[in-house]
């Protein structure tokens, strides 16, 4: 794990590197961007549910899994809450969005971790089945927000979004649990080899589930959040966050295949993708250009990190053989 | 001898860092069966590879019946009778025997005058007689997954066959095979050897190379070190070129006093795997599980460890009756298990020693839940000196250690646990001569410290070697148990076979 | 019994169910327009299955065929006939499939990264390459599906469907190359082993696979006088589900066409008859979904008892 | 503001308009003015033409001597939600532009983004499809709510009249929206729902809200199929359907191509189809005798955007262009 530390470590710069030079670019074609309020209010403000969703999406894609119907248990999630703040009050509202939130999560983990089905075919059926659900139930018609959904998604604490509090302290708490716990070091282990993770004595089906629930909630609470800044949604709303949370992870150097990836390198992809959406637009650049620019970013990256891999690993192997050689003479 | 069939000369090999092949040279002739020998990593699997067109070689030449050769992939070098049956097993799960066999040179047909299309019934033909050869039925029809070890390698000898080969490359072909299927394999390649065939084998198991084999060849660390008649040598003298230097002990097991009944399993028993299994051990013992392949032995200790989840039956220790019902729980109370698969059950070989190490029980390297990282690093160089782990630090990636070193770490890691009773299953699998006298070495230290042992292994001089008892067993029991006075190696292995015994 | 044999057992129960419960539904019209849906679908979904038989997969393919319509369109807008146009859409999706094939084999980037990639870059390119959409299409263009009718009746889309599977089916029993595709998915270092050529065969399914999406494209396009620069964004995931419904697994290896081409029927089902029935398509999704959940969920089950059986002792 | 006027306004008040233009000259004169113009999606032909009229709008105000900076993009149709709109509207928010004319996709859902540009000055104008009333300043509609829906359960009924249905012999109707968020497809719904049950037209059925009504949301082929259903279902007797409304620009056009592309056609003398669409989009199916679609509600987009730019130097009315009829 050491060689891939220290991967990360460079690739986690050269993710710094390229954030620096996006919004240095931005800010001096259109100084409007460097506005403490479109910062705060626009840039940041528009990343916290994605930004939410990807950090346990980045535990999942070290596990060698994925979650493919992240957006779409949002949306039921902040649907059925909805509907229910509008019988049972606010409170109810956010209990109710929770709960499917984790019902969703828990519905995927199951199915992943007991039957064995892999994750991509279950969230793929779960995408539609949230999808349908939202989609049915609502006829087509948007769902309004409700006061608590408003606190966190459009009222300001300290002059700054209540969200983007919301965001840092998921984003510290989610980076402890990674690279520091019991708990992260195992999801490295399954990601890894899960048969040896198992017989380490680790419950590997209640750690899938686990997560996978934990994502449930964290779409639950991005769902308050969005629909508290738009004050209502619609059920399609959720469908295009599926893949961008997953590029997102991917671009922040999180190997799809599982086993590497951490944590600051999210938050960084999620700081780009924040720039590059708000300071593309304040840049006149047409949406059908930016998403170029999105897809050009990540095959670079992905291409700068299948260089650095190769040379890092290959580097080290050499290294690896002549210490050993000195070492057992 | 006949002549000449292959010749590899003066072969050069690297990989980035390091030095596989230094100029290497080898010969084989018809009719003969050619062992090559040599520690873990020293090059002999390379070298079949560059003769199979898996690699190219930088340097050096392959002459095959008399051509000189360069392969691009080993389709060529099947096609110009070079067959070669890999150490890890290349065939397709999901695919039927048949379309393993044929896979990359099927045989068709034109219809319409050009389209090649697959003729089944001629591979299905070919294939038949190629199955009456080697006197063994496998439908050809059925799905590799359902196969066991000893028909997929039949399947893989079949499949060598269906290319009208005089060279056969046998790359650790008993690694997974037990003693009766040894014996079927020896007696086929006997008898290819009598059609003419000339025969490289490969084995880490030197008693094999005296049975059948005509010459031996011994690398190490690449290097090429000689060339030797098998009735002109002896097991001493190979081990002494492997290893270069003269090794006598290895099985130096120390005489212990053994203590009381520490562990008892009673009446267990798994639906479909396992009937009424009872044994007992003594503090301090070392306990052998012999048997043949899929007998059950790993099951066996799986179930009573708690990782099968649907066995039942009584676990004693010291007097106290274990209720486990999952691996946890053994743990806890001091039962821990060492898997015979190291790279897929054993260790996360993409982690360092020490993450290996604490990963059992990460909760005692962690306060609230977060790792002391410290700690781990402190632990795991403990242990790396304790069983001598030739690794330059704690947060080495196990990946890029030797097999016999990783072999260690998932000793340690077993050790780290603090077991009461050890299971080791296999322990010396696919482990070089010089790393399987230092295994035996720690293994005996421990119980001298007190520690108690199961140890299951397929090699009978292992058992022989080390173990105070062996119990037998065959199709899911306990057929016989011998002490360690009286077990010699035709005993256990009639046990294994027929079932009878002193129960 | 296989997964296809309970996938086809199930579609039979629907069509019995609905022959009772959803009046008209047998109607010639309504059949031909649920063959329709079914065509483009299952096209597509024939060339998603071999990738992913390679345990690769294409998460392009929706914002590929969007491409494809245009490419279509732009061609027929200029009076060119069907017999043009469908060949260079075709040639088309082979190229641009290729360069998925060549980023994921060359470079060396997973598949579903690498196609999340290619989705950016089609989708944005394209409305940059036309502005707007495409209008006003020529009767040339939509001949394919307002006039091309077999026997007056079946639409030639569904020709081009049954041209499709049929080479499909001999293509994956009778050629080499259909083994090395299953090899790969199998065992890729194995496959390299014996003698297959790894990257070639994996762009050569994707090049194939988008000659395929190509077909689907002018059926998707030809629907009516306007293609638009999204038109099939999206559909990705119903090729890929079509794929895992007919019992292929995304780990690769196994699977066999016809589950595809049944899982592709009973995914086209939904939408028409739960209206027949009385019931907004609004649910189609749903229902979908709980289909595919049912069925991945019946497999894993009886895989695992399966196992538990062959893996007794004396059975062998 | 009153949104609706319901006699609509005849076309003629669009040339009397440009006189109005030059009136408040002085006051814009030699300021940048940057108009921002955010459609409910773009790559679809309807919105397509607000641009093409946007853009000739601008040249025309620059040829008048107006510093003119047209601002014009949208989300793209497979993603038409009100998500992508406020982003970019956050974006011109920020640029300081001097009016933004939005096609909401979601009334209630842009409208607190719109109130926070209203606060920083921005006039706000919608068209096509209104956001929350307090939200903007003027609202354009090109037509009004009753009218769009009288002219098509009028025309509906007269053809229908004339392929001998009435009130001894009823028939059944479906709709086929968009989105149930479309506030102006679904003001026109709504109505056509009162109409058919006033004595005038109740013979004209709704049998099942569920099923006969369909929302195949912003996809071009989930709406080409559904389209497709609905044919099928369409002909004689009391389990069919014999008039449907395409109420979008999208569906409209749907059910004309869906109905060449059907076997075993609906016999084109006794289904009705109907719809509101620009005129390009159902030309060839109006044109064609086969078709049943024999009248749309159309109008001219490229015109309703021109009008709007040039209405925004005096916002005092409210206008609405009259429903061209066949
Ligand atoms: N593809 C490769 N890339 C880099 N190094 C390799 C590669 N294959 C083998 N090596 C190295 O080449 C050396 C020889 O390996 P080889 O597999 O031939 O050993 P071996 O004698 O077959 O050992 P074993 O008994 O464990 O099978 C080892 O040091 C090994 O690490
Ligand atoms: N050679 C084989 N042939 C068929 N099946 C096998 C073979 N080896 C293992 N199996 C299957 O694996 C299961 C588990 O066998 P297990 O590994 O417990 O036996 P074992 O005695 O430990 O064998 P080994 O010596 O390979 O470790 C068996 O029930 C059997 O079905
Ligand atoms: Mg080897
Ligand atoms: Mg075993």
């Amino acid at each position: 794990m050491k060689t891939v530390k220290k991967l990360k470590f460079t690739f986690n710069i050269a993710l710094l590197l390229i954030l620096i030079v996006i919004f240095a670019a931005i800010s001096i074609l259109n100084p409007v961007f460097l506005s403490p309020e479109y910062l705060l209010n626009v840039v940041l403000r528009n990343v916290v549910e994605l930004g939410l969703i990807s950090l346990p999406m980045t535990l999942i894609i070290i596990t060698g899994g994925i979650d493919l119907s992240v957006g779409n248990i949002m949306v039921l999630s902040a649907m059925v809450g909805a509907m229910a703040a509008g019988r049972m009050g606010s409170v109810a509202g956010v209990i109710v969005t929770f709960l499917v939130g984790l019902a969703c999560g828990l519905f995927n983990g199951i199915i992943i971790a007991k039957v064995k089905v892999p994750a991509m075919v279950t969230t793929l059926a779960s995408m539609f089945l949230f999808l349908g659900l939202t989609r049915g139930m609502t006829g087509g018609d948007s769902v309004y927000a409700f006061p608590a959904a408003e606190a966190v998604g459009s009222k300001l604490f300290l002059g700054i979004p209540v969200q983007i509090f919301i965001y840092m302290i998921c984003a510290v708490l989610f980076y402890i649990l990674l690279a520091k716990s019991t708990f992260g070091r195992r999801l490295f282990g399954i990601g890894l080899n899960s048969n040896a993770t198992k017989y380490c004595g680790v419950d590997i089906e209640k750690m899938l589930i686990r997560i996978y629930a934990l994502s449930g909630l964290m779409c639950a609470l991005a769902a308050l959040i969005m629909i508290g800044r738009f004050s209502s949604l619609r059920y399609d709303a959720g469908t295009n966050i599926n893949l961008k949370v997953i590029t997102i992870v991917v671009l922040g150097g999180t190997s799809i295949l599982g086993g590497t990836g951490d944590l600051k390198g999210t938050i960084l992809a999620t700081l780009i993708i924040g720039v590059l959406n708000s300071g593309l637009t304040v840049l006149n650049i047409p949406i059908d250009t930016q998403t170029i620019v999105h897809g050009t970013i990540l095959i670079i990256s992905l291409i700068a990190y299948e260089i650095v891999n190769r040379r890092t690993s290959s580097k080290r192997l050499k290294e690896v053989k002549t210490e050993l050689l000195k070492k057992t003479g | 001898m006949g002549e000449t069939v292959l010749e590899l000369k003066n072969i050069v090999k690297t990989f980035p860092g390091v030095l596989a092949l230094n100029d290497v040279s080898f010969d084989l002739e018809k009719g003969e069966v050619h062992a090559i020998c040599g520690e873990n990593g020293a090059g002999k699997s390379t070298l079949m590879k560059v003769l199979s067109g898996v690699y190219q070689p930088d340097s050096g030449e392959i002459h095959v019946n008399g051509q000189n050769r360069k392969f691009a992939n080993p389709m060529e070098s099947y096609k110009s009778g070079v067959s070669i049956i890999f150490q890890e097993t290349s065939l397709f799960e999901e695919m039927t025997v048949l379309e393993n066999m044929f896979l990359g040179h099927e045989t068709s047909k034109k219809t319409l005058g050009f389209l090649p299309v697959l003729n089944y019934r001629e591979m299905r033909e070919k294939a038949r007689e190629i199955f009456k050869r080697l006197n063994t039925k496998i439908d050809l029809d059925t799905k590799i997954k359902t196969l066991g070890m000893a028909q997929k390698q039949m399947v893989e000898i079949a499949k060598s066959l269906t290319f009208d080969a005089n060279i056969l490359i046998f790359d650790e072909p008993t690694a997974s095979l037990t003693q009766r299927e040894v014996d079927a394999l020896f007696s086929i390649i006997l008898s290819l050897k009598k059609e003419g065939m000339g025969i490289v084998y490969i084995s880490h198991r030197l008693e094999e190379i005296f049975e059948i084999c005509d010459r031996v060849t011994v690398l190490r660390d690449g290097q090429y070190i000689s060339t030797k008649n098998v009735g002109g040598t002896n097991k001493d003298e190979l081990v002494a070129d492997m290893v270069g230097r003269t090794m006598h002990n290895y099985y130096p097991k120390t005489e212990t006093e053994l203590g009381d009944v520490i562990f008892r399993v009673e009446n267990f028993y798994d639906e479909g795997f396992l009937e009424n299994i009872n044994f007992e051990v003594r503090k301090g013992e070392i306990l052998g599980f012999a048997g043949l392949a899929g007998a059950g032995r790993t099951e066996l200790m799986e179930a009573v460890c708690g990782l099968a989840p649907k066995a039942q039956g009584e676990v004693i220790l010291d007097g106290k009756k274990l209720s486990i019902s999952d691996y946890t729980d053994a743990m806890k109370e001091g039962l821990v298990y060492v898997s015979e698969d190291r790279g897929k059950y054993g260790l996360i070989v993409d982690m360092s020693i020490e993450e290996n190490i604490s990963m059992p029980q990460l909760k005692d390297f962690s306060k609230f839940g977060i790792i002391d990282r410290k700690k781990e690093s402190a632990v795991a160089a403990e242990y790396m000196k304790e069983i001598t782990i030739k690794a330059p630090s704690p947060d080495f990636t196990v990946n890029n250690l030797s097999g016999g070193n990783q072999q260690k770490v998932s000793i340690a890691k077993a050790l780290a646990i603090q077991p009461k009773i050890l299971v080791l299953d296999e322990p010396t699998r696919g482990v070089d001569v010089n790393a399987k006298a230092e295994i035996h070495k720690i293994i005996s230290e421990l119980t001298g410290k007190g520690l108690t042992i199961l140890m299951i292994s397929s090699e009978l001089p292992e058992l022989l070697g080390m173990c105070d008892r062996i119990y037998v067993m065959k199709e899911g029991r306990i057929v016989g148990c011998f002490s360690r006075q009286d077990a010699t190696q035709d005993k256990i292995l009639k046990t294994a076979l027929e079932g009878e015994g002193e129960e | 019994m296989t997964t296809e044999f309970y996938l086809l057992l199930f579609l039979i129960l629907v069509l019995l169910f609905l022959a009772v419960f959803a009046k008209g539904f047998y109607d010639l019209s309504n059949l031909m327009n649920l063959l329709n849906r079914f065509n483009y679908v299952l096209i597509a979904a024939v060339g998603m299955n071999m990738i992913i038989i390679t345990s690769n997969i294409d998460v392009s393919a929706g914002a590929l065929v969007s491409v494809l319509c245009i490419i279509a369109a732009s061609l027929g807008k200029q009076g060119l006939p069907i017999g043009v146009f469908l060949p260079v859409t075709m040639a088309a999706g082979a190229v641009l499939s290729m360069i998925n094939g060549l980023f994921i084999t060359k470079l060396h980037i997973p598949a579903i990264v690498a196609t999340l990639a290619t989705t950016q870059l089609f989708q944005g390119v394209l409305p940059l390459a036309v502005n707007g959409s495409i209008y006003d299409l020529p009767a040339t263009f939509t001949w394919l599906a307002y006039d091309a009718k077999l026997f007056g009746i079946f639409p030639a889309s569904t020709v081009l469907m049954l041209v499709v599977i049929v080479t499909g089916l001999l293509f994956m029993k009778y050629s080499k190359f259909s083994k090395k595709l299953y090899a790969i998915g199998n065992n890729k270092n194995g496959a390299r082993l014996a003698g297959v050529n790894v990257d070639r065969t994996i762009v050569i399914a994707y090049t194939i696979a988008g000659a395929l999406y190509g077909i689907t494209a002018v059926i998707i396009g030809t629907a009516s006088q306007r293609v638009t620069t999204t038109m099939a964004n999206g559909k990705e995931m119903t090729f890929i589900a079509a794929v895992v419904l007919g019992g292929t697994s995304t780990a690769g290896g196994s699977g066999k066409l016809i589950g595809t081409v049944i899982g592709a029927f009973i995914l086209s089902l939904v939408s028409p008859a739960i209206n027949y029935l009385g019931i907004s398509p609004d649910w189609s999704d749903a229902i979908m979904g709980g289909i595919i959940i049912l069925s991945v969920v019946a497999s894993a089950v009886n895989i695992k008892k399966k196992r538990r059986i062959s893996a007794a002792p004396g059975g062998r | 503001k009153d949104t609706d006027t319901s006699a609509p306004a005849p076309a003629q008040t669009t040339k009397d308009e440009q006189s109005a233009a030059p009136a408040d000259q002085k006051d814009t004169q030699g300021k940048k003015i940057k108009i921002a113009v955010l459609p409910k999606m773009k790559g679809e032909n309807y919105w397509d033409a607000c641009q093409v009229g946007a853009e000739d709008a601008a040249k025309e105000l620059k040829d008048a001597g107006y510093d003119v900076e047209l601002l014009y993009d949208g989300p793209p149709q497979d993603q038409a939600t009100n998500q992508k709109q406020v982003d970019l509207l956050e974006g011109w928010i920020a640029q300081g532009v001097d009016a933004v004319a939005v096609g909401c996709v979601d009334a209630s859902a842009i409208s607190p983004t719109l109130k926070k540009a209203q606060e920083k000055g921005i006039k706000i104008v919608t068209f096509d499809s209104d956001s929350e009333p307090d939200a903007r300043d003027l609202f354009i509609n090109q037509a009004s709510y009753e009218g769009v829906a009288k002219a098509l359960v009028e025309n509906a009924a007269a053809e229908l009249k004339e392929k001998g249905y009435g009130p001894e012999n009823p028939v059944n109707i479906a709709i086929m929206g968009q989105t149930k968020t479309d506030t102006n497809v679904e003001a026109w719904n709504s109505n056509i729902q009162e109409l058919i049950k006033t004595d005038e037209y109740n013979w004209m059925k709704l049998q099942n809200p569920d099923s006969d009504i369909y929302y195949p949301g912003a996809d071009e082929v989930e709406t080409q199929t559904q389209a497709g259903t609905l044919i099928s279902r369409m002909g004689e007797g009391a389990d069919k359907i014999q008039c449907a409304f395409g109420i979008t620009s999208m569906t409209a056009p749907a059910l004309g191509s869906q109905y060449e592309a059907s076997t075993n056609k609906p016999p084109v003398d006794k289904i009705v189809l109907t719809g509101v669409a620009t005129p390009n989009a159902l030309k060839s199916y109006i044109l064609n005798e086969q078709n049943p679609l024999k009248f749309g509600v159309l109008w001219n987009t490229m015109d309703l955007a021109i009008w709007r730019c040039r209405r925004r130097t005096s916002w005092r009315q409210e206008i609405s262009p009259q429903i061209p009829r066949r």
